[in-house]
């Protein structure tokens, strides 16, 4: 056993000093790797960002609830504290006549033309903000429903537009990101096993004496695969560093976007989970690929 | 050793390289395989090392039936084979010491077995001062010794060459042939396919004669 | 002349021989190159549909003209006739008071609680939508100074704040492209140079036994640099192939979210002017990155 | 077409190879180059090929002084000494007509020349038959035939060979032999590098010996 492991440490010191003693090629290789490993991953980032923006825009999926026309500021709010003690339901605003009509004005864009206004034709309301896991077009007609049944409630109404643009835009992301890394994920799995193929290639000679003098496959296969798990590991560790840029560089717009909406919305980046799991994975699809390419071509190494 | 009885090789090309070939080398026999260029002697020792497997006849080669040696075994039925290349056959980009240590390494042995064991074979070819040298800059027949001392590190059974005297000097030949007479006479059974006669002739061993894939000749010197 | 050529085309088709004969591996560089390619492509595609949707957002870009109280149709339509002769103007729609009531009750959300109102509070108006080229926020707010002047206009307003969001939105989708391309620029060089750098050690036997016989380094430069073209050119064309499919599989969900912008857009793909860019990209980069890799390598390859 | 005066090479390792080598091998002459494993003889073969460059002294060969080859000039100025090689160093992913056409594709000649030349080549070492076929199916021998019809091809005025019978049998290294002696008796300057003393005694050329580096003999066979 401790045989064993010895012989693995002293392949894997064989296989790194191999790597360092050609840092061109290493480097190469594992920038090529760590650029395919970026892209993926920057990728999830990128939709993970636009989900927590969606998630700040659930707060414009609201209901309105426009209250019988004089109904006081008393009723309205036992009214809203009754909503807001349901489980749907996050908050609960309360607007007044005459709030409605001044946001109005502002929102509207007609601003000054309604000055010539000189009396309140708007009713009082509550603006409900449902949960965040309640934002899916179906529930949200539910909970319409449920709310227009209080005595107090004129109409029930939902902003409804805006989530469905919310979700188009996150159907079209999705479908682009799953294409992003369907491509992505073929292009590592080529990308190591070309890599490994030529290595393998490369040391073809080395490999036909080793078959003469009684080497197995598995022995030849083993500082290929080390190889493979170390240059996957240090491309997962750059592209975690190349994720962080590129980030670090979109952050400034993404802010001043975000500001736009009014939104507390934070930036998020990969995170030291993310990061890890960057590496594992790139060790993970570097051993995976070299397995490949080696299994492929050793049989066809044979001494002649 | 090897029993070889109506053993045939025809290559890909139709080419009949080997023709009902029947011969046996008994255990710590020495001997000597000849013939013109192209008659089959490299065949012959490639169908016992499994590069090439015979297309009829029975092999047998250290008890082990040829035909029976699965793909995952033939590594394992190679460690007990010594073999000695025409061309040499070793890593430029490691040292004479990497080189011969190489079958040890395969076979998983502790370092400091593995170092005993390359200094002892390297002493034997008189190549000991150049340890931490890389092939490359020994001579052609330095490097034939590289490769001597790689085939016996590991103690085979067996020992095959393929024309192991073609690139050296008479002196070092005949230094070489010793050699391989002196592993013989610790009791390793020797196969050297060679057409050098001065050898043949020296060395007085049996010599086994290929000619167009046929065996023409079993038996002493004197006739050939 | 005729012989020079001759032997070109000999190398040419020698190179193309030899990727024949080795299908799985000519296959599987090319598919590295042209997922490598079609990624920044597919990116520019996508930020040119980008600029589109935003072309069709300009729309919203418009400015309001709220015409003085009791202004009749025929006044208005006179202004509007003025106004359209502009330069910077698209195109002008008259809004009367009673429509502009019942597309405010529809599109305010307040929708149904606004029949209480008895009279119409609000004024006739001119939508103008100036021309694309002007879309920019210094020259919007110019244009609207000078609707401003004229003497039947009360208020002029811009919607300013649909503007700035799509400003900013460019302003992270450009950057992002910049981060992608010049990546990706990185990985197509690195992926050829690799491939290339492989092959060149792969061929070093061969190398040197022709350095023997007195082979010039153009001549063992020549059949590297057609294969690295030749391999460049079916990864561009393998490359437009994977965009073409790749936007064929997101025109659904786009087409659906440009219905809810109720916009005329319509997706462009690369199209025979961008297919072609890409096939001639693809092999240049392919003949410049064998170029470097055996620049750099055949020196180091000398007979011993 | 060769003078060597004061010729040195001292290897990166430090091991001097050649020490103040002095001699001269004229147009038309043909000559054997001897010596112990070690001695220097492949060494002396790759300056003359500007493989290695002289650590020291003046090198003239075909007229051209070898220190003033520049790298740019080397590919041309090896298209006038056809090399053989004592590991062959030919492409086995290439037939043998391929290989052999080789030196004249490098030259740039056209399609139907290489076809006559070439055939003509394979002629001389008896192999027009095996044409299409890939070195691997050759035995060692016919290996080094096509070797030295890619050396012969595009008629050099100089002709060098690493121990070019080192791998062929008695009849055959005749015979090679005896074409290296044909190509000399029309015009070509012939140098071999061997320690096959058969040959040199059969062919009764003038003889070079090294030992050790240094220039030990030069003159008839008769005192080797
Ligand atoms: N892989 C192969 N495919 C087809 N034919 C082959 C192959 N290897 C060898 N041959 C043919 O088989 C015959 C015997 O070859 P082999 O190498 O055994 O001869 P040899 O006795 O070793 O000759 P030499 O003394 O020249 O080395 C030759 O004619 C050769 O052309
Ligand atoms: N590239 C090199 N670097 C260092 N030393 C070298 C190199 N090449 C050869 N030598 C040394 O130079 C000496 C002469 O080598 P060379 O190959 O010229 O001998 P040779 O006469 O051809 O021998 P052989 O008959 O065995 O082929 C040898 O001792 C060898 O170790
Ligand atoms: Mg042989
Ligand atoms: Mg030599």
């Amino acid at each position: 056993m401790t045989a064993y492991l010895l012989r693995h440490l002293q392949v894997f010191f064989f296989s790194l000093g191999q790597m360092v003693r050609a840092p061109f090629a290493t480097l190469m290789t594992i920038a090529v790797i760590a650029i395919t490993l970026a892209l993926p991953a920057g990728a999830y980032v990128m939709v993970d960002n636009v989900q927590r923006v969606g998630a700040g825009w659930d707060g414009n999926a609201k209901i309105s609830l426009f209250l019988k026309h004089g109904t006081n500021e008393k009723a309205a709010n036992r009214l809203a504290k009754k909503i807001r003690a349901m489980a749907s339901v996050a908050s609960v605003d309360y607007i007044s006549a005459d709030a409605a009509l001044s946001d109005f004005k502002r929102l509207s864009g007609f601003g000054k033309a309604l000055d010539a206004l000189d009396y309140n034709p708007l009713p009082p309301a509550l603006i409900v903000h449902p949960q965040r896991n309640f934002n899916e077009p179906v529930r949200l007609q539910g909970l319409v429903r449920q709310l227009g049944r209080h005595g107090e409630v004129e109409l029930a109404q939902l902003d409804l537009e805006w989530v469905k643009r919310l979700h188009a835009m996150l159907q079209v992301a999705r479908r682009g990101v799953w294409i992003l890394a369907s491509v992505l994920g073929l292009a590592v799995v080529l990308i190591i096993g070309n890599t490994i193929r030529l290595a393998v290639l490369n040391r073809r000679e080395e490999i036909e004496v080793i078959k003469l003098v009684g080497g197995t496959n598995a022995f030849i296969r083993r500082p290929f695969l080390y190889t493979g798990l170390l240059q996957g590991v240090a491309g997962g560790l750059t592209a975690s560093f190349l994720v962080s840029l590129g980030f670090g560089l979109l952050a400034g717009p993404i802010r001043d976007l975000a500001s736009l909406y009014a939104s507390q919305f934070r930036t998020a980046g990969l995170g030291m989970q993310g990061a890890a799991a960057l590496v594992v994975l790139g060790g993970l699809l570097g051993w995976l690929g070299s397995r490949i390419a080696v299994g492929r071509h050793l049989r066809d190494i044979e001494p002649r | 050793m090897i029993q070889f009885s109506s053993v045939s090789k025809r290559y890909a090309t139709g080419h009949d390289a080997l023709k009902n070939i029947s011969f046996s080398l008994a255990r710590e026999e020495m001997a000597f395989l000849t013939g013109h260029s192209g008659a089959g002697k490299s065949t012959l020792l490639k169908l016992i090392t499994l590069i090439e497997r015979p297309t009829r006849g029975q092999a047998l080669v250290n008890n082990k039936n040829l035909a029976r040696v699965s793909r995952r075994r033939v590594p394992y039925f190679r460690r007990e084979v010594g073999i000695v290349f025409q061309d040499y056959k070793l890593l430029y980009d490691r040292t004479v010491f990497d080189n011969v240590a190489l079958p040890l390494v395969v076979a998983g042995l502790y370092h400091r077995e593995i170092g005993r064991r390359v200094r002892a074979a390297l002493d034997k070819v008189g190549l000991l001062n150049k340890e931490r040298a890389y092939p490359i800059t020994l001579s052609g027949g330095e490097q034939q010794r590289v490769g001597i001392a790689r085939a016996v590190v590991n103690r085979p059974p067996l020992l095959l060459a393929d024309e192991p005297t073609g690139n050296l000097d008479e002196a070092l030949s005949d230094e070489i042939m010793d050699l391989f007479h002196e592993f013989n006479q610790v009791g390793v059974s020797v196969l050297i396919a060679t057409h050098d006669k001065r050898q043949i002739r020296r060395l007085q061993k049996r010599v086994l004669e290929l000619r167009e894939g046929e065996m023409i000749h079993d038996g002493g010197v004197a006739s050939v």
